[in-house]
């Protein structure tokens, strides 16, 4: 069931320059959600942000009623967020979308780029209380880019890799030793970022008979299905981003790799 | 309390807030949000006699107090309506119209007839309108000849009530309205999205794989408002007015401009609440202003 | 450092920015807030045979990212523009074309000829689009033949840059850009505004006091970009792109969109330095684009 | 000279539920303005105050570079401007207009309705500094609509109608009692407020040969004569508010009053 709510920002922290997270309070209990999905966010007070932003459910803390959005400034809409402040109120229609699913095996390893980390966080926790230890690959551009690293580093081992190699492995993702192995240490790859570095991660899956989950960022107008803008190509024909998405297994999506 | 109930033709509408095809799915969608129950009506995703896959994407830009969308009419078919979808919604309690569009007349007919045995549909909305897709579609609602060919076409074998969608990329909307009510429309509803474009500066590319698409939003509320109060006094069956309608004060000016109903699009997107609202903003402004009727508002405008 | 020189016909600009009509008065309004000297050009305001008191207020309707306006062509009339205003903006350095309206085509004609002798004038803005005015205006803009008659019969008597502004509200812009292009028009600007309408639900009356008005600003500007882009497309002469330009992205799409010099209209109103900054912005984005003159964006989209 | 600037927020202080008074400090030293003139403020941040929105110059301190403005909150563009906060920048095109003339006599009366309260401080001010001590007559709805009048009361007598009959003298301006006597003490009105006020002073000064100057409040979309939108009627044509205007002499109005 989606929801359409008012939530309190309980704090707007800092991380980067780029990036902030807000804590929002949930006014009664939180219905459940899973990894991958996001919300739509309303961005009042804004100028030219007129549709709703869809942002990744970051955290869910079920014993408060508290989620966590991690945004990234990139244009007007992200910004008038990350200026909001304790007390404030947002509105979301929640929670949207396919999430992630379980995997086989306990072998996984979640990867994410730029924002792309968002929805990793939430599902990490969830691994973690599904008895997995996940471990997680973070790519950024340079050291001032990873954000968060310590609440990562609570739920499984955190692999970093920097292209200035300010922090962790020189390179992208896919240069990462753990990637360079001849029998890698996962069956299962779930992604979150750039579409060019998922696609990349998709090939290295499918070469390797490990399943890869992407999570897509099309644009979208509605969030649930009734607008069919956000339409990803896929071996079925057209299906919705929102709704079918944004998490895909990566051999379902008609990507070019 | 006053009365909400309009009639457009033969069709009885609870209230005068219907939902924009295109913008509603199925009504399902928004099931979670609203009681579909309680609205005036909901027009359905347009349905061409084929399934079709729709504008590759990107399918949308976003524009100052509006978007592009270049959807393209992707549908599972008239079938795939009748098999899939209709026994999944035939219980709702509110008239469903479906939107049916065409690259020729015959797909029209054909389209049209097969709406026409299915009971818990009242009426179709003939879309002549459609920026998006390569043949047919606006094409037909754009030229006074072909509108009222195709709605002749569909009247003929078309029983239930039959709205037609009018383009706004015209230069006289009258005429096409009155051609089409000579056609035999029950009611004429408008406008459709206004053909627009946007351009990414960084790539040098069109935002929308299609180059151009349809403006809809906010942003379009003067010219369909125009429209729409040119069209009520140029014709006699009921007009239907949308175009950007966000709040009860945008319905309303639709109706003082002479609508008998109104759809409202776009705005569901970011309030997926804002049918309900409107239904109930209206009621307000009747009780407000000490009117029993909702149908006193259809072209109460004063221009002295 | 990029050129930002640009020619439309005979007509050299110092930059591809212009200002529309009846939104810079006659430059004198902006002179303390920029320096007119460093525009490419500006159009003063509609410019009738006879002096126009225009219509009744109030002329003006905010709209969602946009305005409608309902002025009516109030001037003094092209003598009163010569003997007055003509003598005190003459010795700005810029191109000051003047926007020419008329109810018949022998108005066109006589007020084309009186400013024909002004020297300090190189070019008109032939107005067959304005939707304020009862008479003639919008009339001219909207049908084919009528277009060419008045660009015909004043080509014949004016001798300068002869640009036409174009109505978008019509069903096909290209026939009607080339058909003046064939009456020969140096060059076509577009889009004037969109035939608008806004309601008081309070008051229950049209908020303009001539009902309907003209609608600019941000919310217009894909409806404008995709008529540029089609025109540009059409016709051989430079195109001129407006409508709801308001940052130097918006005013580069319409130079991709193909139009070699653009106007910038209401965006004036709420920063009345845009226009500086604009040019300020072209010149940048050439710079970060290592291109070396503006030329090279006009029509620059790129579509596979 | 009209100046495109952005001052800085000193204070916001809330007068009543629908009033705010904005104080406002200039970078550098202050352009000289007139009574009556107004400025035209850029709305940032609101969703549907798409123009600036025209506000009297309230007052002037010369000493400190602060003009104050008086807002009240009556749509969007006023609410978001009343949520100013001190240090926020605002952008102001100013000053505008033609304001107020001195008066021949010494004998004047200040009349303000609701905002239109507004420009008659800074008028009242300035004819202290010019030895003229100015009566101000306000009216308001209720007690709770009168605002600052202790500021007034710095600078001259001050008479007060209510409708309601809660503060000063039941009735409309036109009803209080130095309306009413047949030798008025003031050959001069100065007035800002609803049209129907105005037109009642307007009629009132006519027909017993005292000067009514008044200020308009039309619509407007520039506020410097470039888009003649603002129009009002006059013996001369029509003529723009913002330009020849907001401030009238009443006879120069084609009024039917
Ligand atoms: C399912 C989903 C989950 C997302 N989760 C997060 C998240 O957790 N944290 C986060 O910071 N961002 C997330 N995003 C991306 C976020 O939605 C966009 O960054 C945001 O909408 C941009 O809005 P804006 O007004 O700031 O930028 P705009 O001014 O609208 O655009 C700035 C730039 O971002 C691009 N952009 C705009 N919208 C999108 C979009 N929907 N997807 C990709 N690029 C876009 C534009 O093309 C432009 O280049 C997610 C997107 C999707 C679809
Ligand atoms: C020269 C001049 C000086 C002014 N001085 C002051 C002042 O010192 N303090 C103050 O609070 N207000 C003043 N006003 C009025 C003020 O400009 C409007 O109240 C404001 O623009 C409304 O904006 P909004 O977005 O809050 O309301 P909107 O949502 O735009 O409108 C709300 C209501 O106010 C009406 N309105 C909108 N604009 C105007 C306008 N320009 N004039 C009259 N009514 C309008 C609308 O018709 C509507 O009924 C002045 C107006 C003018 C022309
Ligand atoms: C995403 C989207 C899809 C649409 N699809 C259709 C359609 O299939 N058939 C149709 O007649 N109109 C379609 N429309 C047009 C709307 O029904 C409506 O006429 C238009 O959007 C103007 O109303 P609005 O401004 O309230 O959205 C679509 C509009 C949008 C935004
Ligand atoms: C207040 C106002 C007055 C206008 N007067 C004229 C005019 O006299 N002649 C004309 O050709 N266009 C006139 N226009 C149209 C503009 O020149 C321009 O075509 C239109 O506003 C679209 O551009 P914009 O969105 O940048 O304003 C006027 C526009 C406005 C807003
Ligand atoms: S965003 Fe509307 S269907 Fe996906
Ligand atoms: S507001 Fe533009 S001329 Fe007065």
């Amino acid at each position: 069931m989606k929801h359409i709510t008012d939530f309190t920002v309980v704090t707007n922290q800092r991380e980067t320059d780029e990036f902030v997270v807000l804590t929002l309070q949930h006014p009664g209990e939180l219905p459940s959600m899973v990894p991958g999905q996001f919300a739509e966010v309303r961005v009042d007070g804004a100028e030219n942000a007129f549709l709703r932003r869809p942002l990744s459910i970051h955290d869910v803390d079920y014993s408060n009623n508290t989620i966590k959005l991690l945004i990234q400034e990139v244009g007007e809409g992200t910004r008038v967020l990350a200026k909001l402040k304790s007390g404030d109120q947002l509105n979301l229609v929640y929670p949207l979308g396919t999430g992630y699913t379980l995997p086989k095996s306990n072998r996984v390893l979640l990867v994410g780029g730029g924002c792309g980390v968002a929805p990793l966080l939430f599902l990490g926790r969830h691994f973690v209380e599904n008895g997995i230890r996940p471990k997680f690959l973070i790519g950024g551009r340079t050291a001032a880019t990873l954000i968060r690293l310590d609440a990562y580093e609570q739920l499984g081992d955190v692999y970093v890799t920097t292209e200035d190699g300010s922090a962790g492995h020189k390179g992208f993702v896919i240069h990462h030793p753990i990637m360079k192995t001849e029998t890698p240490e996962f069956d299962h790859i779930y992604t979150c970022g750039p579409d060019a570095m998922m696609k990349v991660l998709a090939k290295y899956a499918g070469s390797r008979g490990i399943t890869c989950q992407v999570s897509l960022e099309n644009h979208m107008a509605c969030g649930f299905g009734a607008c069919l803008c956000c339409v990803t190509p896929t071996v079925d024909g057209h299906k919705c981003t929102c709704v079918d998405g944004p998490v895909f297994d990566s051999k379902y999506l008609k990507w070019e790799i | 309390m006053g009365n909400l109930k309009v009639q457009l033709g033969e069709l009885t509408l609870s209230n005068p807030v219907m939902t924009a095809s295109g913008t509603f799915g199925y009504g399902e969608e928004y099931a979670d949000f609203v009681d579909i129950n309680t609205l005036g009506g909901i027009v359905v995703k347009g349905t061409t006699l084929h399934a079709r896959e729709g504008n590759a994407y990107p399918r949308m830009a976003e524009t100052a107090k509006g978007m592009l969308n270049a959807v393209g009419l992707q549908n599972k078919g008239v079938d795939g309506f009748i098999n899939e979808i209709y026994p999944r919604i035939k219980n709702f309690k509110t008239n469903i119209l479906v939107n049916v569009s065409g690259s020729t007349v015959e797909e029209y007919i054909e389209t049209a007839e097969k709406i026409n045995e299915l009971d818990a549909i009242p009426g179709i909305e003939l879309n002549i309108s459609c920026p998006n897709v390569k043949e047919g579609g606006m094409a037909f609602g754009t030229s006074c000849p072909s509108a009222i060919a195709v709605a002749n076409a569909v009247r003929r074998v078309y029983k239930k009530h039959l709205m037609v969608k009018l383009s706004p990329n015209v230069t006289d909307i009258t005429e096409i309205a009155k051609g089409v009510e000579g056609a035999g429309a029950d009611s004429v509803s408008l406008i459709n999205t206004l053909l627009g474009m946007a351009i990414d500066v960084n790539s040098r590319k069109p935002v929308l794989s299609t180059i151009t698409g349809g403006l809809s939003g906010p942003c379009i509320k003067p010219v369909a408002l125009r429209m729409v109060w040119q069209v009520a006094q140029a014709v006699n069956v009921p007009v239907v007015g949308m175009g950007g309608i966000a709040s009860t004060e945008d319905a309303i000016e639709f109706l003082l401009a002479g609508a008998s109903a109104i759809q409202i699009g776009t705005a569901n997107f970011i309030d997926p609440t804002i049918t309900i609202k409107v239904i109930n903003g209206i009621r307000e402004y009747l009780e407000i202003n000490q009117m029993d009727d909702v149908k006193q508002l259809t072209g109460a405008l004063i221009t002295r």
